[in-house]
């Protein structure tokens, strides 16, 4: 993670880091942290505690967003305060709706000049966002609106498992992970585990993302701590309702960022601090899929 | 049986979701009355998040719109990408809940900022999927606590469209409002009250909003939930998350 | 099957049968042939035998389309006597690229009033088809083209399972079976075997169509026959060379439909008819997919 | 060893494949060109199909574009929206083979019609992929076999287009036309003899060039298949489905 981050990442990139709910690599925000980087913009659908940290972190200098907040407990306290009250400095806002990301997302993934949507009408969203605009119907119907690609200079894609080629499969809520990645011009896949390439090509059906566009692979369980990993852990609902208070107070946060980031080595140190008894009270039990047959056909 | 205000609230828009098939579900009262629903008079209904998630059954009160508990069991996990464009845009959902931290009399909605834009008093959430919805659900229920704040004459910031006239959307749009004083429906794009909920009297509306309320010929008053209705909620949120 | 296609498919209707080289549902076009249906328009990507069936028993009067022929072995003479000598009758031509029909599904399945691809610049293919056109990239940037949505009366998809209210789930090549369906007016599923919901829900990320948008769920085994379904039959590779052979008479074509088609009840007399030894030298072997956990959160 | 015309074209297309990553594949000539060179010059190869499949490594010789042997122990398999979209459209293909029924000195193909397209002689199969595929691939391979019937002056119908000018794709047009008499590579837009095969003369390709063909300053001569490229070939198509 560490060299991956350092190599791919340079200070004043466009990066996202999607996973709605589901899969959202706080391993590598962390990282992102630690290493002190400088001037980025968030890609993401939703700024949640992720984007609260990197915010009070000084990491992020802007957002490209459709919803900010702690999800289902209030308030992001470090943006709110940048953004109301420029505190400690500004942080520049893209807004759009979800649906405008995702399909930002598809035209960038899609080699698209814009992909055209029936939303926006009558909203003032187009009019602080110019980048949102109508669109004529060729066939003469009514106009529709249109946004433009989104292209991160790198997209950070957490899944729960991939080859060391960086074949990644997800399952569960796959969000906009695939096509985050296909829009991006490098990719990091960060996965709960690494598996052999028999196990990707048992089932190519769930391969999201091919190796073919991926630049770095890196292994980083329980890497998406505080959220969650579909059959791996369950989303750490107390560690949201903390935060609550954490982020109301900047000492608290500084502190907390101290603590949990800037003097830990890395992820796994991250994981073995939050302690055995925790990450088993996340520990789903069994509910496994089933199989089916692909048939040998040599 | 005694109630609170909000269960009064999740069992008036349970109701009304009688007959409803796909519904477009949030989290917290939405979810507690779509839950409701299913088990009461809308044995049918798909629940359908916008995190990807349709059909959804889920074992335990999910505390997120994409809470793994959702998935497990479900009839279809698919992309963002798929479910608005496949579900929502193309007009299968039939009715779709929105919060509000603002509404106004055509019923659109400010889920945004409180005060200018660029400088805001309070940055809020943001749209969310909110603005698409509002255009192409068929109907859309608006579920929001009641007060000179939250209906007011004029939006800080219009997140999404109510009724104003022809749209890009496909929907009908605001179909009912349901607050902890009662029910309204639009008439000619305006906010109409339609019932109020046991024991709240006109006054208590006209005094929670911020434009003169219009009235319906016939107001009713809701029935009070049923031990029924009382008993399935409770167990649906065992430590009142969302029924304070 | 004899119900579905009776009650959902009038004469006159704009039909659409999916399945790129894989999950093509031949059991539904021949009860089409065998309930002497009349005037049908057929949307499919590459009309191949089943088209060519289709033509000779008079069933169909236009097609829309991208790509003709006998894959692997050369032409559709019944398709081509109807175009090059209206013999016996013409058949209207409604002509796309392969990403032009699947993008006019993806419109009709979007509820978008048109879709844009980089395609058919310098191609002679908008000159023959005035609904592909042109339109401006409201950035400013170079115009692309845009095909209109197809929303065909009624999709026929043929996949490997489905609950009895119609959920239905595919591995291996998925086509466009996916947006062709949601593009439907009507739906109509025909799968190799009805699973439990169980089934189905033990792997909700294999459910590319649901329910709630089919009309009816039709249990046909082996219905993909000469084509494939992946893990349960392979490609009849002979039918398809001697195919050639029969569709270039139109005598013996006649013969052909009147002995496996008009003559046989349904398609469980034709799967008899081809005989257990053949099915079972199309039969595969295993390839299990192995299974994924999607966690016990209860 | 002796080899057959065919054989030629094929280990000529494998050898230009040399250091290629992201081949979309056709089935055919095209499947074994890539089969040989992913044995050969191009061990990282990726075979791409326009049915879906991603990363195939076939166990058997594939007969059709999507046959279940390219699907079992793939890398991915993916909808058809996605292929064109994410792989094509985006720009990712390196380089894609088509075939033609007429190709020009432009390289511009015809697999439409020949005659008039409203009452054509003959109704071949149309585009499928290749409109998009010639607009969109980094480099367009033509594999196509040479006479005064393919290689003509005027196409009857452009189906995909080679060097015109600008265009709506992002990809740089055809790069090479392999046939039985050699290869030919474009100059300012221009077919032009790089290459005989074997055996071949100048004046056998223009006897089957329905235009004056350009030729390179430099006209080398193809190497005849190694027997390890013909022992690879003829393994892969044993029964010669396609090596006649």
């Amino acid at each position: 993670m560490r060299e991956a981050i350092d190599s791919l990442v340079p200070d004043g990139s466009v990066v996202s880091i999607e996973g709605f709910t589901h899969l959202i690599c706080f391993a590598a925000g962390h990282e992102l942290i630690r290493q002190r980087k400088k001037d980025l913009t968030l890609c993401r659908l939703t700024p949640d505690v992720i984007a609260d940290q990197l915010a009070a972190a000084g990491v992020i200098s802007g957002l490209v967003f459709s919803w900010l907040g702690n999800p289902g407990v209030g308030s992001l306290h470090a943006v709110r305060r940048r953004i109301e009250g420029s505190d400690p400095r500004p942080l520049h806002l893209e807004e759009y709706s979800h649906f405008g990301m995702v399909a930002r997302y598809t035209a960038g993934a899609s080699g698209l000049p814009f992909f055209p949507l029936r939303s926006y009408a009558g909203s003032d969203l187009p009019a602080v966002n110019p980048k949102i605009v109508t669109i004529q119907d060729p066939y003469g119907g009514q106009p529709v609106y249109a946004v433009p690609p989104l292209n991160p200079d790198v997209s950070i894609v957490h899944v729960q498992r991939a080859s060391a080629g960086g074949d990644a499969q997800i399952w569960g809520i796959p969000g906009c992970q695939k096509e985050s990645a296909f829009a991006a011009g490098r990719v990091i896949v960060v996965c709960e585990e690494i598996v052999s390439d028999e196990v990707i090509r048992s089932d190519p059906n769930r391969t999201l993302i091919p190796g073919t566009i991926v630049d770095a692979v890196v292994e980083a369980p329980g890497g998406c701590h505080p959220s969650y990993a579909q059959g791996f852990y369950d989303r750490d609902n107390p560690f949201y309702l903390e935060w609550d208070a954490i982020s109301r107070d900047t000492g608290r946060l500084d502190e907390w960022l101290e603590e949990w980031v800037y003097s830990l080595d890395d992820h796994a140190a991250y994981r073995e601090k939050l302690g055995s008894e925790r990450w088993s009270a996340l520990s789903p039990g069994d509910a496994p899929s089933g199989q089916v047959n692909y048939g040998d056909y040599s | 049986m005694s109630y609170t205000p909000t269960e009064m609230m999740v069992v008036a828009a349970a109701r009304n979701l009688a007959g409803v098939r796909n519904c477009f579900v949030g989290i917290g009262i939405p979810n507690l009355a779509c839950s409701l629903a299913k088990r009461s008079v809308a044995p049918d209904l798909e629940l359908i998040y916008e995190s990807g998630v349709v059909g959804a059954d889920p074992a335990r009160l999910p505390l997120s719109i994409g809470d793994p508990s959702l998935v497990v069991g479900a009839r279809s996990v698919t992309s963002m990408f798929d479910l608005f464009s496949l579900y929502l845009q193309r007009g299968l959902i039939d009715v779709a809940f929105l919060g509000a931290a603002q509404v106004d009399r055509n019923g659109s909605i400010n889920t945004t900022v409180l005060g200018p834009y660029e400088k805001p008093d309070v940055r809020l959430p943001g749209s969310g999927g909110a603005v698409e919805i509002a255009l192409n659900a068929d109907q859309v229920f608006i579920i929001v606590n009641q007060s000179r704040r939250t209906f007011v004459e004029k939006l800080d910031f219009v997140t999404s469209p109510g009724h104003i006239g022809p749209t890009t959307g496909r929907g009908n749009g605001p179909a009912l409002v349901v607050t902890q004083l009662g029910t309204f429906r639009f008439v000619n794009g305006e906010m109409t009250l339609k019932s109020l909920h046991p024991g709240v009297s006109r006054e208590q509306v006209f005094d929670a909003t911020g434009w003169e309320m219009s009235v319906d010929t016939a107001v009713e008053e809701n029935e009070a939930p049923t031990s029924d209705e009382l008993d399935v909620l409770r167990n649906l949120d065992p430590n009142r998350v969302y029924l304070k």
